[in-house]
């Protein structure tokens, strides 16, 4: 075939850098992104700032002396009543509530998505529906019951009673998440297992354990930032020696003794969210991914 | 010969819906049986329920004798094989074979010589140490089923096991499957919506229609002598052409020819009269000189020539409607052009108009 | 023995003072375990309630005595301290008496009074008044005739912390010095609605409406920022209880020289008597039920009641003690105390729930515009129900 | 075919119902337990104690619908349930609105987009006692927002939300949308991505326009993941309280009332439980008048899920 | 007759990957072009090139003799069908088949006549009111045509239309889509990786591979003179049978037989000697007594006898390689048994070794 060259358009089409609709795509997204830095930014920099400079004005300017000094006492000095060891106390309280509440959560609800979606047995739907309606129950309504089911058993004040009411009250959208997920997974997959004469026990371990990592992902981020902000439960299932962060953040905050230290309090809070804030920037992608595999259908 | 599996008047229903219906199926031992039908008949079901993967509603179902209704699935001596392989992504295929023998506790040598016998026989050895993700379709699919064969199973269950791969994979693997059988003489049970596979695979074909077994018979009874009208129009691609007209004793007639039937081999029934449908393969359709020796010919307009390669499809206009001819590759029709074409007797089905059974 | 104590004293006046109990707690070989819980009673309560029913109460607790504990007490979950109060003399030594009556329930007392706390002061800031070239008020009526040339000197004449409850503080002391103490005495104990209806709480609204309008403009939430704007002489004054004075001693201020202080604002040399208590929660563990005793009557005796006192800005419950080292505003107080002009506070006579729905009217009045006539009979009628 | 009814070699029995699947049933135990005990069992007390005159402790002295009577004539509560009708709706039309528009730019294929993403999605790492605070400390007109426009220059600018009672609620929103556009916006992007790209392709053979396209076929074609971004959003405006709490303290006044905070209040600082768990016992009403639809939807439609 | 759409030298690279290679292809007017190939080889890239949704890394794209290098999908005169039928689901059939013209701004008296043509043409009248969602797979595809029908357009291209529907459907639709471009004679592009399809509906076949044209010719000249080893072995179900060998002038030899070749119609590359592949499709290897008279005959074993109803496809062992045949249907053939077949010289194929491209 002989191919004669022709005039006109040839070759990829020009593209312009600054195309109107770019120019409008990545103007609204800068605005945007500013509306959501804007207060990282503020404390971040407020935190950064001596008292002197803070009371002098404008929240936005950058700190012209740099001071450590109220993340220092943030972390260490700041006082609660008579107590005035920051933050640092609460750190180990909710490193010790975090790690068996998300664990504990995690497994229970992985297990029960997992009978939900392959062992569904009569009644199971019920209680599943029940379990979704549970999550969108104001707490408060659950407050007073709780109180009493946790003085029945023993566990009022403990680590393990808000352990436990961390569990509950996560289970009804880690169930979800689970259930839809294992759902999504081929059921000839749990067929062959079944023909294979695996059990219960044997098919979560081995087939669908080992297949669940994107939901498992999405589910520590979820847990992880609920249970460590979480402040409701921890101030009221809680006691002083067993505080968790949130709670001391609030006593810190809220202790307002003269004027207000901004910026002990922006240091206190930028330390508290600090843990979820990685996290999350870490985890951006596989958020999302997982968000897609486990929560939007249809 | 004794039965392998036996399923008497089994019934399941999901919630109101019944999906099988009081159905009764005996499989000889060594048989190579398949489930065809169009979608959603309930081949699936049927073969779910003998897995042991569906609790039946009603009814019963023997393997080897031994009533198995309500045995767990790795009880019943049973392999499965689906048709998206369903390999344990994590495992190795070395893993995968070898998961259900240790779920049943069997000694270590005896699965790695179980392993490598099955590895043989599929020629899989070199993909022992892969994981799934590994292998091309072709490949997973024979891990797939080296997972029933290690298991030393009385039947085999396919699911449409062919159905994910492409045209030319699926003609290999079909042979393979062939000689597969051949080679083990197991009963298998095997599923497909696909008319080649069921044909050229199958001892006995078991047509299936709305959970129930429309036909069970040989695939050259099946193709020659369907039993009713469905049958005959499942059975054959192209499928059958198909009249609507009177039937009286030997002549045939119908709103643009009439012919006699009279070397059509009536079955027992004995019914010779009334409205019937007449049906006729494509490729038994004659054409051009030989027409003119056939029970009827006559002439039609060719509307479309399907040039296939080796063969040519020709849909013509006649008696009314579009009837589809199949003749000789490189045929030189033409659309638009006169076509003889004939029938003979001896080739045709005659069904009865409201009961559509055989006559 | 280790004692977990859990109060909301967090500001810098109230943590000083916590600190003298702790002190003089652990000079005892015993350890004071703090259980501050910052913001207001109203965060604070849930949390020691349900510690308290849930069963795992802590060893001791401030609350405001009165009618507060109540239920608790019926419950059986507080523990009885008469047998310490007996052996202490308590009956004798609590002044004014009614302080005791409030702990008492069935002629058992369960708590142990620590201050008296009056809430009808008025907090003037001297700086303020020399900045715009002014005398410093000497009442509540001076001051509303001085606030217009206040205000245009660019100071804000009353500071005003934006919650329900010092709103309600605010309406409790105008309300003593405008309506006088019997009208006060007949709707708050007697619940007396007609009287809620009457004149002289006519003239109280028209007050609080004045009021209202000369602390318009006033953004802070928390009480003690509004008390550091009186500090900082950016407001004129401030309607506080007299705790305010302990924000006042730690910015290191002098009554009578950088600020003054009106009982009564003012008007009327009377000042309620509400204060600060503490309820020890029934414990299983015997050898704590022995530590909860020692520490009741540790709170009482008059070292630590001195000391404390001091430090926190309120009076002592003893009458016995020598409070000379008190600066002028409490000196003040103790005078009026002495002399009798003494009033229950509201919490002995309103229940929470009464006082939290006049909070909530105080908390709308305040925040936007609604007519005297209006907000007087909203309260008559939460009177007319109160129980 | 003629069927033999010849007896069974071994009678196989059919097993009993309830130990089958006995595992999962176990399995099971821990959400069947939270479902009855704490959901259903916390539910029905809290519904039951709320007919009750309890104050600080709860009692069975039955008041008939006193509570309600009462809750229904306060003012407090007229105003928190108006509160949230404001912010609701507000941040219902909002969230999604800025949520979608955030992620159909997202999906547009741009350069840093993960560093966009992480931008968007970072706040609701971060609780709503954080929030508040932070916003708070934006929003003062002494040195936040305000202070420094009237900096630069603009000496009557005027931004001051928190401390009028008519634009408090607006404060709260910005906030409000601050934490949870990003999640939204997440859910939104995996249901874009979920979208059929021949979709796409075949409105630019049809000409249509970028804008068009998402508004006349892309939104309606993404009705399910709408009605989860839905649910979610408005069970969090429901649960609204540690934003407020934290932000404006209900303040100025009454003004930025909710009613998650009047139960919080009834049932501990006021010490009136019965009040508390009717107004609970009425938000619990709410909840079930938005679930009903959806699980009309989500659960009504199929079989499997 | 004017080229009605004209591809020149095309490229195009996703990232460092070239899909598309240096491609020149030439469409006339109102000619139905099937682009075969194997999954993967470019033909939807090609065919989004040609629509304008994917940019080109280089080259040109005429269409109508224009130049639309650069034009926007919309404005090029095309229309389009896709797999997935991509139908606005919450969208009427009208809904779906009026949008791009109101967007366009056609009259609204002018969008209901051509809606009522479209309708007509593709018999969905009672289907208008109807969602894409209440419709049948067969349906959805003809709305799918239907909304490229009622734009005007001078090109049709179709991204493997039928590939979602099941087997029976395949056909009718087939013949319809034949049918459809016998009576409007658009030009029409048709990507398929389905043989059958290519064969039947194609005027021409342009066989693709890794981005390039193998082949570009009428389905006839592909089956019967593949121009290289690819194409005769992707062309034809089941495929052709090759044997590697020896050619000198007049014979070829393998190991296992030697025939002469002297009826073979060589091409004018004037090679005959060396390393050649000797190709026979399965239908043309001739059996049982035709065999006797073939340029070459010999005794296969039977291995695998498949029964397909019209014909059978038996494989046998010869020449050392399994070896498929395909003969009559009910051939009575067993495995085991032994097959005499023969080949005809002048239905043979021969490719050298080295270039793959035909003798
Ligand atoms: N879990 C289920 N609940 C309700 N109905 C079901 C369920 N599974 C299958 N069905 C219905 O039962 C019928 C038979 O389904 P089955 O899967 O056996 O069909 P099939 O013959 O295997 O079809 P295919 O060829 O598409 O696989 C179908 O109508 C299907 O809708
Ligand atoms: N967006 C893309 N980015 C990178 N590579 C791509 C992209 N789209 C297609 N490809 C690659 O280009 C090659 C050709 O793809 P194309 O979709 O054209 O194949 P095809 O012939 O249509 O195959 P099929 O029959 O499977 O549809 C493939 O190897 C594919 O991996
Ligand atoms: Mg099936
Ligand atoms: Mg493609």
């Amino acid at each position: 075939m002989t191919v004669t060259t022709t005039k006109g358009p040839r070759g990829p089409k020009p593209k312009k850098a600054f195309s109107r609709a770019n120019i409008f795509l990545y103007g609204t997204l800068i605005m945007v992104s500013m509306y959501y830095l804007l207060p990282l930014y503020v404390m971040i920099v407020t935190s950064l700032k001596g008292m002197p400079e803070i009371r002098m004005g404008n929240v936005f300017g950058p700190p012209m002396d740099i001071t450590f000094e109220p993340w220092v006492k943030a972390w260490s000095e700041a006082c609660t009543g008579i107590n005035c060891d920051g933050l640092s106390r609460g750190f180990g309280n909710s490193v010790r509530i975090l790690i068996p509440s998300v664990l504990l959560s995690i497994i229970i609800a992985s297990v029960n998505g997992y009978a939900l979606s392959n062992w569904k047995f009569k009644g199971s739907e019920v209680f599943f529906t029940i379990l979704i309606i549970g999550a969108f129950i104001p707490y408060q309504t659950m407050l007073y019951p709780i109180v009493i089911l946790l003085r029945e058993i023993g566990l009022m004040g403990s680590i393990g009673g808000l352990v436990l009411v961390h569990t509950i009250f996560g289970m009804p959208i880690l169930t979800l998440l689970f259930r839809n997920y294992f759902a999504s997974m081929p059921e000839e997959l749990f067929k062959a297992a079944r023909v294979d004469g695996a059990g219960f026990w044997q098919i979560y371990f081995q087939i669908m354990l080992p297949m669940a990592l994107p939901i498992f992902v999405v589910a520590i981020i979820l847990q992880v930032t609920g249970i460590w902000n979480d402040f409701l439960f921890g101030v009221i299932y809680t006691k002083p020696s067993t505080y968790p962060m949130t709670v001391q953040l609030n006593n810190i905050v809220n202790s307002v003794q003269g004027i207000k230290e901004y910026n002990v309090n922006m240091a206190a809070t930028l330390l508290t969210g600090l843990v979820p804030l990685l996290i999350y920037f870490a985890s951006g992608k596989l958020f999302v991914r997982g968000i897609a595999a486990g929560a939007v259908k249809g | 010969m004794a039965n392998s599996v036996e399923i008497k008047n089994l019934d399941l229903n999901f919630g109101a819906v019944k999906v099988l219906k009081q159905l009764n199926l005996d499989i000889a031992e060594g048989e190579f049986l398949v489930l065809l039908g169009s979608s959603g008949c309930g081949k699936s079901t049927l073969l779910n329920c003998i897995a042991g993967l569906l609790d039946v509603s009603d009814g019963q179902i023997f393997i080897k004798g031994e009533n198995v209704t309500w045995a767990e699935p790795s009880d019943r001596g049973i392999g499965m094989v689906f048709q998206s392989y369903a390999l344990y992504p994590q495992m190795t295929v070395r893993g995968n074979l070898s998961f259900g023998l240790k779920n049943a506790k069997v000694p270590k040598p005896e699965i790695a010589k179980r392993i490598a016998r099955a590895a043989d026989v599929l020629q899989i050895e070199p993909l022992l140490d892969r994981k799934p993700g590994a292998l091309s379709g072709g490949q997973r699919q024979r891990v797939a089923i080296g997972r029933a064969l290690v298991r030393d199973v009385d039947v085999f269950l396919f699911d449409e096991p062919l159905s994910n791969l492409d045209a030319k994979l699926r003609t290999d693997l079909r042979v393979e499957l062939k000689r597969l059988h051949q080679q083990l003489k197991n009963t298998m049970i095997y599923v497909t919506h696909d008319q080649v596979e069921a044909m050229t695979l199958a001892d006995r074909i078991s047509i299936m229609k709305d959970g129930m077994i429309e036909q069970l018979d040989t695939p050259e009874r099946i193709y020659a002598k369907p039993c009713n009208k469905y049958v005959a129009d499942f059975i054959g691609s192209p499928a059958m052409n198909l009249f609507t007209g009177q039937l009286s004793d030997t002549r045939f007639g119908c709103n643009g020819f009439n012919l006699d039937v009279s070397g059509y081999e009536f079955s027992d029934s004995g019914l010779r009269d009334g409205a019937a449908w007449l049906g006729i393969r494509p490729e038994h359709i004659m054409t051009g000189d030989a027409a003119h020796g056939a029970s009827y010919s006559g002439t039609a307009e060719i509307d479309i020539v399907e040039p296939m390669g080796s063969d040519t499809l020709v849909w013509v206009n006649f008696a009314g409607q579009s009837v589809r001819v199949r003749t000789i590759g490189q045929s030189g029709l033409k659309s638009g052009n006169t076509l003889t074409i004939g029938f003979d007797a001896a080739r045709l089905h005659l069904f009865d108009k409201k009961t559509e059974l055989r006559l | 023995i280790e004692l977990e104590v859990t109060h909301w004293w967090t500001s810098g006046g109230e943590a000083a003072a916590v600190t003298k109990f702790a002190e003089a707690w652990n000079a005892t070989g015993n350890t004071w375990l703090d259980g501050a819980i910052a913001g207001s009673g109203g965060t604070a309560r849930p949390i020691i309630i349900s510690r308290i029913i849930g069963g795992d109460p802590m060893a001791a607790t401030q609350m405001n005595h009165g009618r507060q504990a109540e239920e608790l007490i019926e419950a059986g979950l507080l523990l009885d301290l008469s047998e310490v109060a007996e052996a202490g003399g308590w009956a004798d030594i609590v002044n004014p008496s009614s302080l005791l009556e409030g702990c008492t329930l069935d002629g058992k007392i369960y708590c142990v009074p620590v201050n008296i706390h009056s809430g009808q002061w008025m907090w003037l800031s001297h700086a303020a008044y020399e900045n715009a070239g002014l005398d410093v008020p000497a009442d509540w009526n001076e001051f509303v005739d001085s606030a217009g040339e206040l205000r245009a000197a660019g100071t804000l004449p009353l500071a005003m912390g934006q919650q329900g409850w010092q709103q309600n503080l605010a309406f409790g002391a105008i309300t003593i010095a405008v309506a006088g103490t019997e009208a006060w005495r007949e709707v708050t104990v007697n619940k007396n609605a007609d009287v809620a209806r009457g004149p002289e709480f006519t003239a109280v609204f028209d007050a609080m409406v004045n009021a209202r309008e000369l602390a318009s403009g006033s953004n802070v939430q928390d009480w003690n920022q509004a008390t550091n704007m009186v500090i900082t002489g950016t407001a004129g004054a401030q309607l506080m209880g007299d705790w305010a004075q302990g924000e006042f001693a730690v910015a290191g201020q002098v009554e009578g020289v950088d600020y003054s202080c009106l009982p009564g604002l003012g008007l009327n040399d009377v000042l309620d008597t509400g204060g600060d208590a503490f309820y020890f929660p029934v414990n299983d563990d015997p050898e704590i039920t022995a530590a909860q005793l020692e520490l009741a009557a540790l709170l009482i005796s008059p070292e630590v009641q001195v000391s404390f006192n001091l430090a926190k800005g309120s009076l002592p419950v003893r009458g016995d003690i020598d409070m000379s080292a008190a600066n002028g505003c409490m000196q003040k107080g103790l005078e009026i105390l002495a002399s009798g002009g003494v009033l229950p506070s509201g919490d002995q006579s309103l229940s929470a729930d009464t006082q939290t729905q006049i909070e909530d009217l105080m908390a709308q009045f305040w925040s936007g515009d609604m007519p005297a006539a209006d907000a007087q009979e909203s309260y008559a009628e939460l009177i007319e129900k109160a129980d | 075919m003629t069927v033999a009814p010849d007896p069974p070699a071994q009678p196989a029995k059919r097993p009993r119902r309830l130990f089958k699947n006995l595992m999962a049933k176990l399995a099971s135990l821990p959400m069947i337990l939270t479902a009855l005990v704490i959901f259903v069992g916390g539910t029905s007390w809290t519904v039951f104690y709320s007919f009750t005159g309890s104050r600080m402790l709860p009692k069975t002295e039955f008041v008939g619908l006193d509570q309600y009577e009462r809750l229904w004539n306060s003012d407090r509560w007229i105003i928190s349930i108006k509160n949230l009708g404001i912010y609701g709706s507000c941040s219902l039309v909002l969230t999604l609105v800025i949520g979608f528009c955030l992620a159909a730019c997202l999906d547009r294929k741009i350069r840093f987009e993960s560093a966009f993403r992480s931008i968007f999605l970072y706040p609701f790492a971060l609780s709503f006692v954080v929030t508040g605070l932070a916003w708070q400390w934006i929003l003062n007109p002494e040195f936040g927002l305000q202070s420094v426009v009237r900096g630069w220059g603009w000496e009557t600018f005027t931004f001051n939300p928190l401390n009028d009672p008519d634009t408090v609620i607006f404060g709260l929103l910005i906030a409000g949308l601050w934490q949870g556009t990003g999640l939204i916006m997440c859910i939104m992007l995996a249901g874009l991505r979920g979208i059929d790209e021949d979709i796409w392709k075949a409105a630019r053979v049809d000409g249509i326009g970028t804008i068009k396209t998402y508004v006349v076929v892309i939104i309606p074609m993404m009705r399910p993941v709408f009605i989860t971004a839905l649910v979610l959003i408005a069970s969090g405006i429901i649960k609204l309280y540690d934003l407020v709490v934290a932000q404006t303290g209900g303040g100025p006044g009454l003004s930025s009332e909710v009613p998650a905070k009047y139960v919080i209040e009834f049932m501990f600082r006021a010490q009136n439980l019965g009040q508390g768990f009717a107004a609970s016992t009425m938000m619990l009403c709410s909840v079930v008048i938005i679930l009903i639809p959806w699980a009309f939807l989500e659960f009504g439609g199929r079989k499997r899920g």
